[in-house]
């Protein structure tokens, strides 16, 4: 007997902060992660997974009442991979550029565990709106934190933001090269999962 | 054109191709055969390997309560394995205390039946049943409120404890291709088991809801199942305060019927919260219980009245009333039924009024 | 040098570089969720290692089948993406089946995360590398087991690792996948230091 | 009903493949006449780059396709794939296309040529997959730029990738730093071009 407003309220802040696919779930960092050197990059990769989350929830959360269970995998998939498909080809249509600067990771997108996660987890036993919805703020919660990440390499790592070279950080500040490499990757991450996690215990040890 | 339809089919082909191969497979791999569930020792089910036990169950009519359906999401499907149950899983970890690990409780959507396997549920799980119904009446109580009387077809009585609720079955209809069910406290007097009468509001766009609005007929046929939920008046003498809003006011409708037939003497006062004049409904049958029951109030409390020069009785929010008239609760126990923002508002209220935690009783709309 | 034994060094080195040069999770970023995820003991992560090396060399191959004969004679080259990922669906689930079947063990440890090997960048990222790379059969088949194996090498080292920390005090924030990562970030530095054994300048 | 036979899970995958290879397919056809574009056009910029051939900022994509029609002479039989810049019948330049396996994918690209055979004009790449950030710096006109001018080695290997500690000679420019894999796979790509180039021009030429 809930009401549908706080229901989708409660589905955008999980998705956003309180369940975030990224530092509380620790899903689908695969293939976005090497983007995120560039935020340029970052930006459009994280839109087309969170287009592709949205689209592919509201269509599995449709189809879910006539899927087979044994097949449901492979139809999850073939959807999830026919989104992406036509993200990527539209980019090469309408985006040559950046097509050509994100490459082999567009098509990857389709193993991003966070868009099959979702799907399982939420799209297969909700309505088609509430899914989208919830597809649409994991995507958008993810965005978040990989932007965050991106912020932080480009920054430190090539002392631009946007390509744009930033006071102080392209002048006096000693580039850090291990920054734009995969492991700078991995400790920006680390870095933000660790502050977000604090900030959640913390917030809650003091409600409780 | 040729070209685009034969590659389309030789695609398709390839896709149905590695299905066949995924039935065929299931059919030599995945088939667990004849397994035996045994319950609390006694009783004995037999059922098709390879599913989980939540599903298993449900098909033998022992409904455990659950609400993600299986997705082991919501951690409400526990359940004791003493013996089959395999490890414990990781799915389930994030819902079982460290004491229910070592009283080996389980979620039973996660846990999938390949052998022989014994469990323990609670007695009264067992006594729940599904019971085909019809419904005989449906009266309007306000503009989003009605009340439903079912009489009991099979089995053709109930046996429950005021305060508890039954799942509502609602089937596929024109716009909503799912089946599911929804839990509604019972409100009808006990002393006529062959019938449940449940007040329900609506909620727009509700699967459930929208079924018992739109599409119920008087003389249609129905299936419920239950009774659930631990919602219960306790065995003391002490006084007690009823808070409730909307549809809240079913369970407490109930208990009172109880304590009329059973000529319980406890003081009780029963807050009822409503927004406005065209919320407000059973005022009649309320004022009835003040008659046969000398030691029970009605309080309606009206948070915005819409002609409060002709509203004679208590405005506000329904704590403020209850903060009003209440001076001191340490001795007395409340029973709360309502949305969970209402619910946890008089919880604050009943604690500063001292009374302690273990005599606030409710029962939360999820 | 002979076609063939021509073609068994190239699959030979090809199989190396990718268990080191060019690791599938330490550098190319592919598989990382399983990775952080089934990390937490050595026995599991072996396990898993072991499912994606079958994996990996299994589908690699008939991947490459279905991509030269079905694909390529219909122009369809774009399509690759589906026809993979759902091959590499209907293999893992048919796998999973099996596992279920004959080793409960092995399948209540891989839990949940049996159904996330479809999901698995790093074998569809093997699949694809190897259209775009063009490798035969062979070195297809040896690219596909190379990876595997060098994935399982990260995830059951990163996994020896993680059980020596068991017993660390690190702050709560980090524990888990934070401190995961940091552990991969370091790994990933020394795997960089294998890059200039196999291509010898 | 229908959705308890056996084969319900094969007639359902088929159809929605059906559904979603047909969306895609057409998609596909209609993009297809505007990727192909963008291919070639993306090869004429690089040959036109390549040979230093300046074109305004602000020229559209027609005028570069126009001054790629009016001044590169497509190979002939006997001039193994290379291109030539030819104005009032004089030549001005060679564009060498090279192309070989980077760190994801091939890389191909163009190297400009002055009529001395020996003089490199610049150098332009119309595809590549490299990490972006890192070895997708490869196409960035920083790198490039270093190319300007240096001669073909006639001993050793043609050109050098040296690391950026290394002094630079007439022969060398400095490697992207963070991005050795690539660094070393875009020289041998380089090199075997270049070697095939020597050994049919400028052999050749000396030899006569």
């Amino acid at each position: 007997m809930s009401s549908n407003k706080s229901a989708s309220k409660k589905i955008i802040l999980d998705g956003l902060w309180g369940n975030n696919p990224i530092f509380r779930q620790v899903l689908g960092i695969c293939s976005t992660l090497a983007v995120t050197n560039l935020v340029i990059n970052t930006a459009v990769m994280c839109a087309a997974l969170t287009l592709t989350t949205a689209l592919s929830c509201f269509t599995v959360s449709l189809l879910r009442a006539y899927t087979p269970r044994r097949i449901r995998m492979m139809v999850q998939t073939l959807i999830i991979a026919s989104y992406v498909i036509m993200v990527d080809l539209y980019l090469k249509a309408y985006w040559p550029e950046m097509s050509a600067n994100l490459g082999p990771y567009v098509g990857l997108i389709i193993t991003n565990c966070i868009i099959m996660g979702r799907c399982e987890a939420f799209a297969v036993a909700n309505p088609p709106v509430p899914s989208l919805v919830d597809g649409l703020f994991n995507g958008l919660g993810y965005s978040l934190i990989l932007l965050a990440v991106s912020i932080t390499r480009e920054l430190l790592g090539m002392g631009t933001i946007l390509g744009y070279p930033m006071p102080y950080f392209s002048t006096l500040w000693d580039k850090w090269i291990i920054m734009v490499m995969p492991p700078g990757a991995f400790f920006t991450l680390a870095l933000i999962i660790w502050l977000c996690r604090s900030i959640q215990t913390t917030g809650r040890e003091k409600t409780s | 054109m040729i070209d685009i339809l034969t590659a389309i089919f030789i695609i398709s082909s390839t896709a149905a191709g590695l299905a066949a191969i995924l039935v065929v497979a299931e059919r030599f791999f995945a088939d667990y055969g004849e397994c035996l569930i045994t319950i609390n020792n006694d009783e004995k089910r037999t059922v098709k390997g390879g599913g989980s036990l939540l599903e298993s169950l449900t098909s033998e009519k022992i409904f455990i309560p659950s609400a993600c359906g299986g997705r082991g999401t919501c951690g409400y499907c526990k359940c004791k394995v003493l013996k089959g149950g395999g490890i414990l899983l990781p799915t389930e970890e994030p819902y079982l205390s460290a004491e229910e690990k070592k009283n080996n409780m389980r979620l039973s959507c996660q846990i999938k039946i390949r052998e022989d396997i014994d469990i323990e549920i609670p007695e009264e799980l067992l006594a729940v049943k599904e019971y085909k119904v019809i419904c005989k009446k449906i009266v309007d109580l306000t503009y989003d409120m009605k009340q439903f009387i079912f009489s009991l077809q099979e089995p053709a009585k109930i046996s429950y404890t005021p305060g508890q609720y039954v799942q509502l079955f609602a089937p596929k209809y024109d716009g909503n291709t799912e089946e599911v069910y929804r839990a509604y406290s019972i409100s009808s007097d006990p002393a006529d088991n062959t019938i449940v009468e449940l007040i329900i509001r609506l909620v727009p766009n509700g699967i459930c809801t929208t079924y018992c609005f739109k599409h119920l007929k008087e003389g249609d046929q129905a299936l419920l199942n239950g009774p659930y939920g631990d919602f219960r008046l306790t065995d003391t003498n002490a006084k007690i305060i009823f808070i409730a809003g909307g549809s809240g006011i079913a369970p407490i409708k109930c208990m009172l019927h109880h304590m009329q037939n059973i000529t319980c003497l406890r003081e009780a006062v029963f807050y009822f919260g409503v927004n406005s004049e065209k919320d407000l409904c059973m005022v009649d049958t309320m004022r009835a219980f003040e008659k046969t029951l000398p030691k029970f109030k009605f309080v309606p409390v009206m948070s915005r009245p819409e002609h409060p020069e002709k509203w004679k009785g208590e405005t506000g929010l329904v704590t403020e009333a209850v903060l009003r008239n209440e001076k001191n609760a340490d001795q007395s126990e409340a029973y709360l039924c309502g949305s969970p923002g209402m619910i946890d508002a008089s919880i604050v209220v009943l604690k500063k009024l001292g009374m302690k935690e273990s005599n606030i009783f409710y029962d939360k709309f999820s | 040098m002979t076609g063939l034994t021509g073609e068994m060094t190239h699959a030979l080195v090809v199989c190396f570089s990718a268990i080191f040069t060019g690791n599938m999770v330490l550098s190319y970023f592919l598989g990382l969720c399983p990775f952080i995820g089934v990390s937490r003991e050595i026995k599991t992560a072996f396990g898993l290692g072991t499912a994606v090396v079958f994996v990996l060399t299994f589908t690699s191959g008939i991947n490459w089948a279905a991509y030269h004969y079905i694909l390529v004679p219909l122009e369809l080259d774009f399509f690759r993406f589906i026809l993979f990922i759902i091959i590499i669906a209907a293999f893992v689930q048919f796998v999973e089946m099996i596992i279920e079947r004959f080793s409960p063990l092995l399948y209540v440890n891989l839990g949940i995360f049996l159904p996330l090997i479809t999901v698995n960048c790093a074998i569809l990222g093997v699949s694809l590398f190897m259209v775009i790379r063009d490798y035969s059969l062979i070195v297809t088949v040896a690219y596909g087991f190379g990876s595997g194996l060098g994935w399982m090498l990260a995830i059951v080292s990163m996994a020896g690792i993680r059980q020596r920390l068991n017993e660390s005090r690190i702050p709560y924030g980090l524990q888990g996948p934070g401190i995961t990562l940091i552990i991969a970030g370091l790994m990933a530095l020394a795997f960089i230091g294998f890059s200039g054994v196999l291509q010898g300048r | 009903m229908i959705r308890q036979k056996k084969w319900y899970p094969i007639l359902y995958m088929f159809l929605v493949t059906v559904f979603f290879s047909t969306i895609l397919i057409s998609f596909s056809r209609y993009t297809r006449d505007l990727v192909e574009a963008n291919r070639k056009l993306a090869f004429e910029k690089a040959v036109l780059k390549a040979l230093s051939i300046p074109l305004p900022v602000t020229a559209s994509n027609m005028d570069w396709h126009n001054t790629y029609l009016e001044k590169i002479k497509e190979p002939q039989e006997d001039l193994q794939g290379v291109y030539i810049y030819k104005s009032d019948d004089m030549v001005i330049g060679y564009a060498l296309p090279f192309e070989g396996q980077g760190f994801w994918a091939p890389i191909r690209g163009v190297i400009g040529i002055a009529t001395d055979k020996r003089t490199i004009t610049g150098i332009a790449m119309y595809e590549q997959n490299e990490t972006p950030g890192l070895g997708a710096e490869i196409t960035k006109p920083e790198f490039r730029a270093q190319f300007e001018g240096k001669q073909i080695a006639l001993q050793g290997n043609p050109l050098e990738i040296k690391q950026v500690t290394e002094e630079l000679d007439q022969h060398s420019v400095h490697a992207i730093t963070g991005a050795t894999q690539t660094s070393i796979r875009f020289e041998k790509i380089l090199n075997d071009a270049l070697e095939k180039w020597k050994t049919e021009f400028l052999h050749g030429d000396n030899r006569q």
